[in-house]
């Protein structure tokens, strides 16, 4: 059996890498609306800078290192997506529908805000948790 | 809800009643509570007798599906009222025998007792319901309540299979029937008899009529064990005695000559109706009749001796019919089958139950009922004996007995057949009482044969199981006495039963030959002085004893030896090979392979598509307004082909991945092509993490081998995936062609128009996602959890057996 | 944690380059971004580098974008060469470097600048093996990388 | 201007492809994996890189400096030497011979070392 | 002019995407399809830059950076799997 | 160019059902992939293709391409996703279990 | 007040999600599930009740108005089926509570179970093609992850050939999408048929009807495209396996027959008369010819299935009143007797610790209460009267004689016969017979296993003596699809 490889060099850069991915992978999310992009795409972007991560590290070091329960947040990525719907609801609005609006705020000038917006970070918590928690599970399966 | 239904809704309350009854009440045998209903129900309708003999109906209307046309509307009329009265009249004769033939102890007589009212019930609802659908009904529950009893002792094989058959054969009766019902709702748009009868002209007019009419004799056959349905009668001797004497040979078997004589109103007088009728009823009567020689069991004798006599009355009911076809002339000719019919149903029930009472009692004290191991007993059961030898005399048609006199009557009634004038039976009319009289020669024979093997010869206790053989309780020989007491009674005084219930019962059968205050003459002689039939009757008696004296000669023919059926083994081979046969039709289905499912599911998909696109004749392609293709495309387009045609040949796990990887990549570079970013994005990531969940798994899986597939399948299998591609492509191409044609104005503009004011989004396809079709999108995130939650669960959860259920 | 400071600046305007709209909302937006980011993966961020480091990085890649080019002529030449002659072979190149950070530096250098990849490294990391394209002489090689990518890597981290 | 701009554009589209092209060739002609990396590492790499220049050029002379594409070619500097390195890594690693012309292998001695250890 | 020069690349890239395809096929090792994989990968990112300028937009602008991205992650998958048969390792 | 991805996308569809009659396991979970590409091209194609700009309005344009079916086409990739993810595992695990990924060895017994 | 159409399908959405959250605590899951199932149920009569007395009910989701947006809508027909799949879901769910292993309980029984529901009543609430498609998918792959729960190699290797063939036929269902697209250029139900008709059905139009029928028809395991279920089925535990009969395939037919009443519905004497009747005919012959092959109490009731669904899609075909209302009865009747027999078949199981009918006998000796209301469901199956089989059946035979289809009526008797001689054959070869499990086994309780079977039990005997109203309704559901301009008014608000 041969030794194991010695990844320094993967591991050096992709703390590097994983940085870029990150920060796109967001903007990615909060774009969505405007360009191409969104929570789905978001979140298997963010996910895949995580994967890097155990690409190049291992196993065990990355889940004391990032301790969600990635399962968990698939749950909250679905009761965030469902409840604005039915917060529309309960203020008397059909299932779904969602408001936006532009405000002046200070300092950052005018933004949009909109509900859609939190729907599609629910999309972004389940795609992101569910395409690690596929990825690892697996990956875990030794016997 | 008059009396008349609570009368036929009472044994079904009361079923429900008596497993309760029977648990709390152990130590009175429940056969008593049982007793009470059929006794009142018994005295309720003979209170019926003054006003149905003078030729009143009662017809009580109760809404059940009205939208259907089916209402529980009682109807009672002589016919009906003769067969309450059998049924409620033996049936309190049957409980009385049954309370000392079953042991408390040992019976669970609940389930007994739950049956028989059950069955009591059901029959009473045949017999007094004016809807079809609502006999149907009650039909149906008697075939139930039928093989319930059957296999009442469950444990023993014989006992399932008897039911099993009896089910199988009444029920396939029933649903023809049914279908028959089907067809005359269809024809005159009632299920009501009453006005079937009256629009009887509609029905026999239609092109219909002779399907319905031969699928109401189906149900009609196979209740009342018409050759070849008869099969299951002898099986359903693993009955309990009681319920042999009672549904097998009084009561649900004369089901069926009940509604041919119910229906003789709609059909009778059609050619079909009488000769179908009459000759299944001549051959049942013949075959059951030599069958009954061959039995070595004394129920199995009775059952084919009960077969017989159903063939002869039905016989006689469809030589009557003829009276529809000359409703002008002097019905008498005619009537006097019918008048026979009715009477050989009373005489039957009264003498057959007495000698099923009999054989209960003979297998109850000695412990076997195989006439090949008794004898003699008629010193030892002196009482059951003289029981026996009324029933058995009467049966066989000596006087002077009620048996003699229906045999008179029948004689009488197939031979007038041969003076019709119709139907062309001046011709072969002659057949009919030929064969006629050959049957009751074997029927005298077999009465003889049961007899003489049963009571007479030496008595031999070590042929028997038991130690002891005393004659049965009081209690349990009251009913066979009573009945055999009805048997003389009858035969002495015909004319008892005349104008209460003969007569109404034949004003019942047909319909429409009286005007209204007239009446049929009934008057049942002892004497018509040297007729043909009194030569007929010697001439039976003569050759029936010369052949019970020759018995040693031919007691061990093949004849003799076997008992067994023909049909019978039709029926278990047919039955047989029928689940072999569907064994063979599922393997043949369910090969386990995919490769076969896919075979047979496409080559429907690429039939069905292909002759929808040759009778709507397309591709019908008019004009096609196709993008231009620049000349990169091309290529691209090559290498998408290439790395997807390449598939099925790479033999290498990792290459087989990366070349759906090329073609994933090149499906993402599509979509930048056909302008969707958003599609290209999402394409590549998904392609990637399909990669690499690929990868992860090929650690737990083995490497690919080379497959060697013979020809012939590699060709089928081209066949196949090319046929099914090229449905799509003409599929689409056909369909492209008529959008482009019709041009509607697509949903999507609204899209593009709104998203911006409406959404505040610019991606619109992203406003579509979150916003237009957002619960699309919170579905779809649902499947994908999903597909977590089940991955996980693939992963971790691992039963090995199964533990739980 | 000025390290840190200085990733999340540059997180903020790796942020404003993706908006394409180099406003303050948008720098701010991009820190508060960058806080999440870093307070996920801080436990990876074990970087000891200073200011100057990143600079000599960025030098760096301006030099080899260079180098690059002409390496890249190399290759051409080879596979265009009608007769594939070159004599390719694995080198095992030492290097005096002494952080992860400078030997995968080098190592990306190695690989980016002509007929020569980074193959793999010896278990202290202190040994690249390096494949050559054509190696007429190994030891020039190795003096060759030597003398011009570690010294220029440990000039400007020094 | 623009014509000058399109110009510039068109030359740097046609020495990325040239160089994308001759990758290509490359990977198809040169004879072992590892002399195919240099090919795909190198030559596809600055390819593309001038490509993504040309684009970057071409939406600057309108006005707008599209970071992405600046991102996209750092992101390629960054990764394409991992990229062959663990590439060409495996490839020894699981045997992948070398081609005959190869005239020294200093890894060799590393497994075998290696390997002795091992026992 | 500009448009037909574009055209032509794209034309000369689609011939470079299939002779990559073509050793994606032949092999021989599975390093030497990976190879030509990710050298596609890279090749696309060139062909979607080309169709932005032919397009005039740059709508494409993320998928070129999520491509380089990708590229490399599948190329780091599949090199680690062929490596030692495991993708994720358990422990150092 | 619809007649000619009309073609191809029948292509896709032959080799997917040729590839659906392997015996292989993975073969046949390779073949849902090849389908998804097919099926998702032939809704992008049957609403016409090339007809206007990419569907995002900041990019000013007279025309769009349909945006319908490339949000259909998205929400049917996820969803393909997360069946393909079922199947690895599954097959892996029939492996696991059965020994074998030969589709005629998992045929079951014939009674069944 | 539209937003109520929705509840039945973000209900089990949130609470399986919060399940999700809660997934180590597996006694709350049950506790949580089991209410959520009640208030369904209790929610599906209201609802039901609701839309007979105040017409059909419209949710456009997300506000954006038909055709645009994605349509929720309740008639009789949804509100029927909504009622019988939350009825057999609830049944089924307390079933499982008590039959389910804790192993299985821990791993996501509960949400999956619960997102099949959101599939199921999703199908039959939306009115928008794709949604269809998507809430299809929903129920497909949470039962793709209940019918391989456990991971026994016998779940395993069934369940892969299971998720495949389903795969294959959600493909076709995006084909199908894509065509409709490709010319009416709506996805929108209503506006499809109402553009459909405009056309009159003409030309592709009806490749598209084939190929959506196939569709469903695989859903709904119609020959020759049943060849997934009567395996597959056998894996998952009682509970799943009485869920699944009862629920899934009747998707399958709920879709065809929405959209061959709605959409197509212009070419009779192809589509109706001679496909669907002619799928039908051969669908129940060879689905109870498969049941009477079988020796396994759950393979034979899954054949059961493949020969019973067909009934529906007789009564669709011969596409009168009085046949479609047979066919709505038929449903009714089905999804309470089906997931029943499945049921029993578990609780022999219980007792006797096999399926297979030969190593069985003797349980109306030990087990009377089990044995009756068995034999109940067993006769109401094949069609006794006067349960509920008879009176879904009749309509429909009755609907086919009328409208002069004469052989596949007598096919439906003499199948009627077939399903009887099954129902027969598991009733012998378990109840009767000679006592072959042991006096231990003989004397497991199982009054509580029978509980959440009685209301089913109940249910196929009152719609049998009380077969008038259900009658009545099945005929006002038949009327209002057959008159689709109702619909079509009532989601395009013209
Ligand atoms: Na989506
Ligand atoms: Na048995």
């Amino acid at each position: 059996m041969m030794q194991k490889p010695n990844n320094m060099m993967l591991q050096t850069l992709a703390r590097l890498i994983i940085l870029i991915i990150l920060s796109f992978s967001i903007y990615l999310l909060l774009a969505g609306h405007n360009s191409p992009g969104g929570g789905f795409v978001g979140g298997l972007m963010t996910a895949s800078a995580i994967l890097i991560l155990y690409l190049s590290f291992d196993l065990k070091s990355i889940q004391k290192a990032i301790k969600f329960d990635y399962i968990k947040i698939i749950g909250m990525g679905l009761l965030f997506a469902s409840l604005t719907g039915v917060v529309s609801m309960l203020f008397g609005f059909p299932f779904l529908k969602h408001f936006f609006d532009y405000f002046t705020l200070p300092i950052l000038g005018e933004v949009e805000l909109t509900t859609a917006m939190v729907f599609d970070l629910g999309v972004y918590f389940v795609v992101l948790a569910s395409a690690l928690t596929i990825i690892l599970t697996i990956a875990e399966d030794d016997k | 809800m008059t009396l008349l239904h609570w009368a036929v809704l009472l044994p079904f309350i009361a079923a429900i009643l008596i497993p309760f009854l029977y648990k709390y009440l152990k130590r009175i045998h429940t056969g008593w509570f049982v007793l009470v209903l059929p006794l009142v129900l018994f005295v309720y309708f003979l209170s019926f007798i003054p006003k149905t003999s003078s030729g009143e109906v009662i017809l009580n209307n109760l809404n059940w599906v009205p939208s259907l046309g089916i209402n529980f509307n009682v109807y009672l009329d002589g016919l009906s009222l003769l067969f309450a009265l059998l049924i409620t009249g033996i049936g309190s004769l049957v409980v009385l025998y049954s309370i000392y033939y079953l042991s408390k102890h040992k019976e669970k007589l609940n389930n007994f007792y739950v049956y028989l009212l059950m069955f009591m019930g059901a029959m009473l609802g045949v017999v007094l319901s004016d809807n079809l659908i609502v006999i149907y009904v009650f039909w149906e529950l008697t075939s139930i309540a039928s093989s319930l009893l059957i296999s009442y002792w469950y444990t023993r094989e014989k006992s399932v299979y008897g039911a099993l058959k009896s089910m199988y054969i009444t029920v396939f009766g029933g649903l023809s029937m049914l279908g028959g019902f089907s067809l005359l709702y269809v024809i005159a748009g009632t299920f009501s008899i009453r006005e079937l009868i009256a629009n009887a002209d509609l029905v026999m007019a239609s092109s219909l009529f002779i399907p319905a009419m031969i699928l109401v004799l189906l149900g009609a056959f196979t209740k009342s064990a018409q050759f070849p349905f008869h099969i299951w009668l002898p099986d359903a001797m693993e009955a309990p005695t009681p319920v042999s004497a009672y549904l097998h040979s009084a009561t649900m078997v004369k089901a069926g000559i009940y509604l041919v004589a119910r229906l003789t109103g709609v059909f009778g007088g059609s050619p079909e109706w009488f000769w179908i009728i009459t000759i299944a009823g001549l051959v049942t009567l013949t075959w059951g009749s030599i069958s009954a020689v061959r039995q070595k069991d004394l129920k199995g004798i009775l059952a084919y001796s009960t077969v017989s006599q159903l063939g002869l009355i039905m016989s006689l009911l469809g030589a009557g019919s003829a009276a529809f076809y000359f409703q002008d002339g002097d019905n008498a000719l005619y009537m006097t089958a019918i008048l026979a019919a009715v009477f050989h149903l009373i005489n039957h029930a009264t003498f057959k139950g007495s000698l099923f009472m009999a054989a209960g009692i003979i297998d109850h004290e000695t412990g076997t009922r195989d006439i090949r191991k008794l004898g003699g007993l008629m010193t030892v059961l002196p009482v059951t004996a003289t029981i026996s030898l009324i029933g058995l005399a009467s049966m066989a048609g000596l006087p002077p007995f009620n048996g003699f006199l229906s045999k008179e009557l029948f004689f009488t009634g197939m031979l007038n057949v041969t003076e019709y004038g119709i139907f062309n039976l001046e011709t072969f009319g002659f057949i009919i009482p030929v064969i006629a009289w050959i049957a009751s020669v074997f029927t005298f024979l077999y009465c003889i044969l049961m007899f003489s093997k049963t009571f007479m010869g030496k008595f031999d206790i070590s042929k028997l199981k038991v130690k002891h053989v005393h004659e049965a309780p009081v209690g349990m020989l009251i009913s066979p006495v009573i009945l055999a007491a009805l048997v003389i009674l009858f035969g002495l005084f015909p004319n008892l039963l005349a104008y209460s219930l003969i007569e109404p019962a034949m004003a019942a059968i047909a319909p429409g030959i009286l005007s209204p205050g007239e009446f049929f003459d009934v008057h049942i002689s002892h004497w018509h002085g040297f007729s043909p039939e009194l030569w007929m009757t010697f001439g039976v008696v003569i050759l029936g004893i010369l052949l019970f004296m020759t018995f040693k000669k031919w007691e061990n023919t093949a004849f003799y030896r076997g008992e067994q059926d023909l049909f019978n083994y039709a029926y278990d081979y047919g039955f047989d090979g029928f689940i072999k046969g569907s064994q063979w039709l599922t393997r043949i289905q369910m090969t386990g392979r995919l490769r076969d499912y896919f075979i047979y599911m496409n080559t429907f998909i690429i039939l069905i598509m292909a002759y929808t696109m040759y009778r709507y004749s397309l591709p019908a392609i008019q004009s096609l307004d196709l993008s231009p293709i620049p000349v990169y495309f091309w290529l691209v387009i090559l290498v998408f082909v290439c790395s997807i045609v390449i598939i099925p040949f790479i033999n290498n796990r990792v290459a087989l991945i990366i070349t759906t990887g090329v073609s994933g990549f090149i499906v993402a570079l599509l979509f930048v092509l056909f302008r969707a970013p958003d599609l290209a994005l999402t394409q590549l990531l998904i392609e990637s993490v399909s990669v690499i969940l690929f990868m992860l798994v090929f650690y737990h899986l083995p490497k690919l081998k080379k497959v060697k597939t013979p020809p012939k399948m590699k060709a089928v299998k081209l066949i196949i995936s090319v046929g099914f591609g090229l449905m799509i492509t003409l599929g689409s191409l056909s369909v492209f062609s008529m959008g482009q044609e019709v041009n509607f104005d697509s949903i999507s503009e609204y899209y593009v128009e709104n998203s911006k004011e409406e959404a505040g989004g610019y991606n619109i396809v992203n406003v579509i996602l979150v916003d237009f079709r957002g619960l699309d999108t919170m579905l779809e995130i649902l499947v994908v959890s999903m597909a977590v939650l089940t991955v996980v669960s693939l992963i971790r959860l691992r039963f090995k057996g199964s533990e739980d259920i | 944690m000025p390290f840190q400071i200085l990733i999340n600046v540059l997180l903020a305007i790796l942020w404003m380059f993706l908006q394409n709209e180099y406003t303050v909302v948008n720098f701010i937006s991009g820190y508060v971004i960058g806080i999440l980011i870093l307070f996920i993966i801080r436990r990876f961020l074990k970087f000891d580098f200073y200011l100057k480091r990143v600079w000599a990085i960025i030098k760096l890649i301006y030099l080899f974008i260079v180098e690059l080019i002409k390496a890249n002529i190399d290759v051409v030449k080879v596979v265009l060469k009608p007769k594939q002659d070159h004599q390719p072979g694995i080198v095992a190149v030492r290097t005096q470097l002494e952080s992860n950070f400078e030997i995968s530096i080098l190592a990306a250098l190695i690989t980016l600048t002509p007929g020569t990849i980074s193959m793999d490294f010896s278990n202290d990391s202190k040994t690249i093996y390096v494949h050559s394209i054509d190696v007429p002489d190994k030891e020039a090689m190795i003096k060759d990388i030597q003398g011009s990518f570690e010294k220029a890597i440990m000039e400007v981290t020094k | 201007m623009n014509t000058m701009i399109d110009v510039l554009v068109a030359i740097f589209v046609v020495i990325g492809v040239f160089f994308a092209v001759v990758s290509a060739i490359g990977i198809v002609r040169l004879k072992d994996v590892y002399s195919r990396a240099h090919a795909s590492g190198k030559s596809a790499t600055l390819g593309v890189i001038f490509i993504m220049l040309a684009v970057f050029i071409h939406f600057l002379s309108q006005g707008v400096m599209n970071a992405k594409i600046l991102l996209a070619i750092l992101f390629l500097f960054l990764t394409a030497p991992v990229a062959s390195l663990m590439i060409t890594r495996s490839a020894y690693r699981n045997g992948v011979k070398l081609e005959k012309n190869t005239v020294i292998d200093d890894l060799k001695e590393m497994y075998e070392i290696d390997q002795n250890q091992s026992k | 002019m500009f448009d037909t020069v574009l055209i032509v690349a794209l034309s000369a890239l689609s011939i470079a995407l299939l002779l990559l395809f073509i050793r994606v096929i032949i092999g021989p090792s599975t390093q030497d399809r990976i190879l030509a994989l990710d050298a596609i990968g890279v090749l696309l990112v060139g062909f979607i830059g080309i169709l932005m300028i032919l397009q005039d937009t740059s709508v494409y602008s993320d998928i070129v950076l999520v491509l380089t991205i990708l590229g490399f992650v599948g190329t780091l998958t599949l090199s680690k799997f062929l490596e030692r048969g495991v993708v994720i390792e358990h422990d150092d | 160019m619809e007649l000619l991805m009309s073609i191809v996308i029948g292509i896709i569809f032959s080799v997917t059902i040729y590839l659906f009659m392997s015996k292989n396991l993975l073969r046949v979970v390779a073949a849902t992939l090849l389908l998804s590409h097919g099926v998702h091209l032939l809704l992008i194609t049957m609403s016409g293709l090339q007809r206007g700009a990419a569907p995002i309005l900041s990019f000013d344009a007279d025309a769009y391409t349909d945006p319908l079916p490339q949000a259909l086409v998205l929400t049917a990739i996820v969803i393909s996703f997360g069946v393909t993810a079922i199947l690895l595992v599954m097959s892996y695990r029939t492996y696991k279990v059965h020994k074998t990924d030969d589709l005629e060895e998992l045929r079951g017994s014939a009674d069944e | 007040m539209n937003n109520i159409v929705i509840l039945p399908i973000i209900i089990p959405f949130i609470i399986g999600a919060i399940l999700i959250i809660l997934y180590k605590r597996h006694a709350v899951q049950r506790v949580i599930s089991g209410i959520t199932m009640l208030i369904l149920l209790a929610f599906s009569v209201f609802l039901a009740i609701y839309v007979y007395q105040h017409g059909t009910v419209v949710l456009e989701v997300g506000g954006w108005k038909a055709p645009f947006g994605i349509v929720i809508v309740a008639d009789m027909l949804s509100t029927l089926m909504l009622l019988l799949s939350t009825l057999v879901g609830a049944a089924c769910m307390f079933f499982a509570f008590q039959t389910i292993a804790l192993d299985r309980e821990k791993q996501f029984f509960y949400p999956l179970f619960l997102f099949l529901m959101v599939g199921v009543n999703g199908s039959f609430l939306t009115g928008d093609l794709f949604n269809l498609f998507v809430f299809f998918e929903v129920m497909l792959i949470s039962s793709y992850g209940l019918i391989v729960h456990g991971g026994t190699g016998y779940q395993l290797r069934e369940s892969f050939k299971y998720v495949i063939i389903n795969v294959f036929a959600s493909a076709l269902f995006v084909v199908a999408i894509a065509w409709i697209y490709s010319i009416v250029g709506t996805m929108n139900m209503a506006h499809i048929a109402q553009r459909v008709a405009e056309l009159d059905q003409a030309g592709a139009l009806n490749i598209i009807a084939i190929m959506l029928f196939i569709v469903f028809a695989s859903k709904g395991a119609l020959f020759p495209l049943h060849f997934w279920l009567p395996k597959s089925y056998y894996g998952p535990p009682a509970a799943i396996a009485a869920l699944f009969g009862g629920l899934l395939t009747k998707v399958g037919i709920y879709a065809i027959i929405r959209t061959f009443t709605l959409i197509f519905n212009h070419n009779l004497e192809f589509t109706h008369k001679g496909l669907l009747i002619t799928i039908a005919g051969v669908t129940m012959f060879i689905g109870a010819l498969g049941a009477i092959s079988q020796f396994d109490f759950k393979r034979l009731l899954s054949y059961l299935i493949i020969s019973q669904v067909s009934y529906m899609v007789m009564g669709l075909g011969i596409f009168t009143p009085l046949a479609v209302a047979g066919a709505i009865y038929y449903i009714a009747h089905h999804m309470i007797v089906e997931p029943a027999l499945f049921l029993f078949a578990g609780v022999t199981q219980k007792i006797t610790g096999t399926t297979d009918l030969k190593k069985m006998g003797g349980l109306i000796g030990t087990h009377p209460w089990l044995t009756w209301m068995f034999f109940i469901a067993a006769i109401s199956m094949a069609g006794i009267p006067p349960l509920s089989g008879f009176f879904s059946k009749f309509p429909i035979i009755l609907g086919g004689f009328e409208a002069q289809h004469y052989v596949i009526s007598g096919v439906a008797l003499l199948v009627g016969l077939l399903t009887l001689i099954t129902m027969m054959k598991i009733f012998s070869q378990v109840f009767w017979g000679k006592q072959k499990h042991t006096e231990e086994q003989g004397k497991i309780p199982v009054g509580k296993l029978l509980l959440p079977i009685l209301p089913l039990i109940a249910l196929t005997i009152i719609l049998g003596f009380a077969a008038e109203p259900m009658f009545t309704y099945s005929m006002g559901v038949a009327e209002e699809i057959m008159n689709p301009t109702n619909y079509i008014e009532s989601v395009l608000k013209e």
